[in-house]
């Protein structure tokens, strides 16, 4: 387990350590979907949001 | 005289609602509905209230020649394809957001990229409450936002009357139902996760506040929920006036703009269960309700409308304006009042 | 011509209903309409949707003379007032059960006693499907209940081809919405206590049997549950029947029976989401909707029908009805088609 | 003891009510989630109620080695991957219909074909007021289908007593909610189409018929309805016994059975807003409600039961079970007895 | 240890509530129901999820002697009761806005005359967000408001963190379900009535806004909507501060405040269905969803947050103050998290 | 507390000591309005049913 910090709150998030770049998870905080922007050591971005997705 | 009208988007929400109101209309027939997914099926397996039309929907590719052309496509189709239902019919009525600003200016400030920029300054917005007297002999003609629409109904008055010039503080906090999403639904929209939501669904930045500034001149601060209804949308403004208002300047100012226009409803208190505006009493119908009222602790204004997103936000607006811009009687085809008692519409 | 009709008990659910019928009817002009709770009030104030109409309620002590007069009171009322009814009007309408039974005994069996039981056997009931041809001229219009009509629709078609002759077990189970209660609501009946349910309401013994059995010669075995929704009535009856039927020849026997009534619609698989009837699909209309599914394994039929309990179920019937009494066409007034999409009306 | 548990399917519905059951039972750990499409993502994002639990979802092909395996995945899934589950878990509980039929021959007459056809006969049924004496122990459990329970729920105690006995008439009428379709829906479960509906929408033939048959030996007229509620399968049986039979009879034989039951209501008539069953009294819990009422005039019984589908129609179901088939007290985790006032949960 | 308690008003909405969490509360004991309408009749005869609970409501003028009594009756009641209240028991729990504000000006400003004033200074305010500290031993406790709840919820981490100190301008506009309104519903409550509205019950002077400028000194500008909805409120504040704010920062202000509080969760913004406060999703729990924006173009913030107007805005708050008062588990008894998926609870 | 039996359904009631005749209760088991017809002994009958109080 790594650590890296949720670019959205601030919050620490703890990572898996098979991560991979540019996949996406969220913050157990905020819930902000985070682009794995690099690995070692991660650094974790807000990832595009798709806004569509969402209804109405 | 009867005018043959083309739905293209007949498959859709907006298209139904289109073609269920062509098929009431006196002066109306519907020549041609267009959906690419149902292509050679009956209309009716689409929209059961439509079961008695004896037609079947056709593909967009091959439009027929007719009078009036309604477009009811997601934004960007239109004007892709402006040319072509310009060539199709004399009158063309689109109901999404392709031709509603006036620049390419505004346009690009909210939207991605116009490629037929050259039209939004002959488009002429739908609304007649607005624009009744640009609209005969339109040839292009853009309904309005559903919110939008609710919001400029509601505060249009206040301009009218001098009470408001632009430079107040607003608030419009929005409630809407389902429909407003359109028939190709996704996980947030089903039954399961949509039920008894009161989600804030466009927090903040709702590209309709750029039809609001454009005809009011007004920046609002502006926020959308979606609540458990599948039509209507009700818009309530919170609106600080520079100097002080009673209720009674109120009334005079929306009985001066409102009185005598077929469509607008004022409920500004009054006894009864239904004391200000409601979506569900406007519901299936044209109509728009307004309401008031005046908070002097704080200073404020609040301003409530109601309306069916489906009707006067958007397909009953687009036949109101077709009726004016084509000199028909401007209630044909409009004249339901809606319904009581009536659950969740 | 314009005929003149008053609603006796204008302020209810149904009497609503009617007024608004009748306000958007070609024919008729609403000369009065009686409440005691609401003498003097505008009838905008209780129905919303009808702002426009410029009508205050009056007392039913001071009935106006008028062509025809309906009457949407409780059970009991008009039995007591039929006389004055028929003084003020050539045709009565009455949508209670007063007199949809033909005998005293008849009566007796279902309800509690009848002091005017000489109109029984004069009476014609007012579903033109079933009565059609004893309407024209008559004094006495009795329109049927919400949940015997939806049933008898359902299953005449079978009675009329041989499918069925009486002696077959039949199971009704329906589902109702809220403003099947009137206007005068009960704990049982707020939005907290009633939202949601799937209240078996009337498990047993409903008084609609005996208009069943009345039409049918069928004896059944009757469920009906409240479900949320607050327009609507859906039978579903399984059938029996004697010896094994094809979907087949239940198309022909329910396009027999209604393929030219101008208010049936028949549903019956397809594809679509709307396969079945559907009381949301009906809602605020005069249609009724019928289908029919064969299940060999258990030597059954099962029918489901969909009416708008307020409509088919009770004010449209009465003005399908008086359109047919009095000569007029027989969709007059009667137009609205439906709403597509519609949550839950 | 803590035991650990594992649930094959978290990000559905039956999967999140699982999720929720085993995090607040005392003896259970969950150690892991699988979702494909949600892979890495909190339970939480899916689960908005879940938001305090620490866990991410993981592919279901890497299982961790755990107690108990729950398997919340659609028809088909569990019987290829059954070794699999076995070789994580030594009891593994499946919610699907894959291992509740008894042999091979009636899973093809309902289903399609089944690949690990040697565990049917080792299954064991998982409702408890069936099958409590053959839990204990077992090491592959088939949680029940919801249609199907609440109507052998409904049932049982009219075996149990003699009052049935297999050869009577009996019509099922299900009106059930749409979590029910699980958490994929098409666009006939969006918000705007399924809202509001009384939808046929099993007219004949469902599957849970063969389970009804397996365990009570009779054949019933099945027909299913969506109505518009989320949670909540609400069964009416209509039953032609032999011989006649009494309101206290009927008491008598339901105290039999179900007083000493933990999750079982008797509720049939009495006074107040609930005297019969209702699923949103029942909505979020594992109680099951039963009641009934006698129709001499047709000799008919009715009986109603109703339960929530996520819960005593399958993950409540699993988790008794699985409380039983491990020695744990009956009812731990599973004491929420539901709210009221509720809208239509 | 177990503790005695008693609910006065214990038919009503709140009342069932709190028996509900009482009846589940590991330390907790229910010793007396109150009722005057439904004296001497079974708790689970109205509160149907309650049928377990063997006990029957009694007389309000005889009251058993308890440790603590939670009162849940309509305004004016406790006020007029409080010294009996007092003598059955050592800690007074008061849903009603009896004794909620500090002195009698402030009362009489809102209200209209206390008759036990005296209290009002010796009363905690049961909100353990903000009254933390005050409430171990206290021997009277007022529930707060829902709405206000909702609102100061909302707002307090900016004071907190001095984003706010009071002089902005702030907009609330709130939306809440039927059960806010009690029991004994009117006419305008009825289901056929109140089903599927955005009903703006209060537009301005809701008497909410008294504990929000008692608690926050601020002064907000208030328009509460009902919905259709039973449970939940949700309120949206819509907050110009004097100097911009990013998202960071009230990232950081709101983790600050309630990172460590049990029944407070944060959502604003992210993926998946639910991304701001949600009632239905904290509906028959204690917790608390709070979210936020920023909306530059306006200079604005829009906080959301969403709760069950009968758990953290009433029962529950009473039932954490309780905990907290007595120095129990603060969580204890209220650990239900919700459901997912949910209809319109 | 004195013993009776529900007529609707023969669960056993718990009685309160002070009940008079006349008054209705209702049953814990099935919910039924039992009617006190007489106290010593206690003797309940169903109490007359009021349909009409409930919906529709
Ligand atoms: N719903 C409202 O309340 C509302 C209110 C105001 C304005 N509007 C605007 O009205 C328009 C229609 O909205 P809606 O809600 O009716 O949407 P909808 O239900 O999604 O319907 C869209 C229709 O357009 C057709 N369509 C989609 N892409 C197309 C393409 N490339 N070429 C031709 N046809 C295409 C679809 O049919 P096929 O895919 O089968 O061809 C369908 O008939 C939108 O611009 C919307 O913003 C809607
Ligand atoms: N609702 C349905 O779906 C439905 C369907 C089929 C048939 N029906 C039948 O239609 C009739 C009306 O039903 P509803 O649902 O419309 O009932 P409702 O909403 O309760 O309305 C009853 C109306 O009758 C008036 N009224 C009551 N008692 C009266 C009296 N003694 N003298 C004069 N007026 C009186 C009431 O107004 P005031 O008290 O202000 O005078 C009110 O306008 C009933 O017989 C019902 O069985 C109803
Ligand atoms: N809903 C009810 O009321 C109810 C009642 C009784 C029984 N059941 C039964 O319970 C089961 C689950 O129903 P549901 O309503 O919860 O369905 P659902 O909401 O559609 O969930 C299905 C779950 O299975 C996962 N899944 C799908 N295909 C999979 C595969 N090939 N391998 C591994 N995981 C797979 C899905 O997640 P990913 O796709 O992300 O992996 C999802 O988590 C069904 O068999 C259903 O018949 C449901
Ligand atoms: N509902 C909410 O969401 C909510 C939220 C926050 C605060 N509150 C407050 O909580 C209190 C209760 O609200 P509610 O919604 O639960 O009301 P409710 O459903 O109307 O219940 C009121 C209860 O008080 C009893 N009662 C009424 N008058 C009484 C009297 N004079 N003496 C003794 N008992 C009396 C009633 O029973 P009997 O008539 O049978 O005696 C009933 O049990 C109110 O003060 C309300 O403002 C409610
Ligand atoms: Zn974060
Ligand atoms: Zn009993």
């Amino acid at each position: 387990m790594t650590e890296a910090e949720c670019a959205e709150c601030g919050a620490t998030l703890d990572l898996a350590d098979d991560l991979e770049t540019g996949e996406i998870i969220d913050c157990g905080t905020c819930g902000a979907e985070l682009e794995v922007i690099d690995v070692n050591p991660p650094v974790l971005d807000r990832a595009p949001e798709l806004e569509e997705d969402w209804g109405e | 005289m009867t005018l043959s009208a083309a739905v293209v988007g007949g498959s859709g929400f907006t298209g139904g609602e289109l073609l269920r109101l062509l098929a009431g209309h006196p002066e109306f027939e519907v020549a041609q509905a267009t959906s690419r997914q149902y292509d050679r099926k009956t209309v009716g397996s689409v929209h059961p209230n439509l079961r008695e039309l004896d037609l079947r929907f056709s593909s967009p590719e091959d439009l027929d020649s007719v009078d009036v052309l309604f477009a009811a496509t997601p934004h960007g189709v239109s004007m892709e394809h402006i040319d072509t239902f310009q060539d199709a019919a004399d009158t063309v009525v689109d109901l999404s957001a392709d031709f509603r600003l006036q620049s390419e200016e505004q346009y690009d400030e909210w939207y991605d990229g116009h490629v037929a920029a050259e039209y939004l300054e002959k488009s002429v917005y739908a609304l007649p409450e607005l624009t009744r007297d640009e609209l005969p002999g339109a040839d292009l003609i853009a309904a309005g936002g559903c919110n939008a629409t609710a919001t400029i109904l509601g505060l249009k008055p206040l301009f009218d009357a001098g009470i408001m010039n632009g430079d107040e503080q607003v608030v419009v906090d929005v409630k809407v139902g389902s429909s407003e999403g359109g028939a190709s639904a996704g996980k947030a929209s089903s039954h399961a996760e949509r039920s008894g939501v009161v989600r804030p669904y466009a927090p903040t930045g709702h590209r309709h506040e750029a039809e609001i500034e454009q005809f009011l001149g007004l920046s609002v601060s502006f926020t959308v929920h979606a609540v458990d209804m599948v039509r209507g949308a009700s818009a309530t403004c919170h609106v600080f006036p520079s100097s002080p208002v009673t209720k009674g300047d109120l009334w005079g100012a929306y009985r001066e703009s409102y009185e005598d226009e077929p469509f607008m409803r004022m409920v500004a208190g009054g006894g009864g269960v239904y004391r200000y505006p409601e979506p569900k009493a406007v519901a299936g119908t044209n109509y728009g309700e307004v309401g008031f009222e005046v908070d002097p602790a704080n200073k404020r204004l609040v301003v409530f409308s109601a309306i069916d997103n489906m009707m006067k936000g958007s397909a009953g607006q687009a036949v109101h304006a077709a009726n004016v811009a084509l000199g028909l009687d401007e209630t044909a085809g409009l004249e339901f009042s809606g319904l009581h008692p009536v659950g969740t519409p």
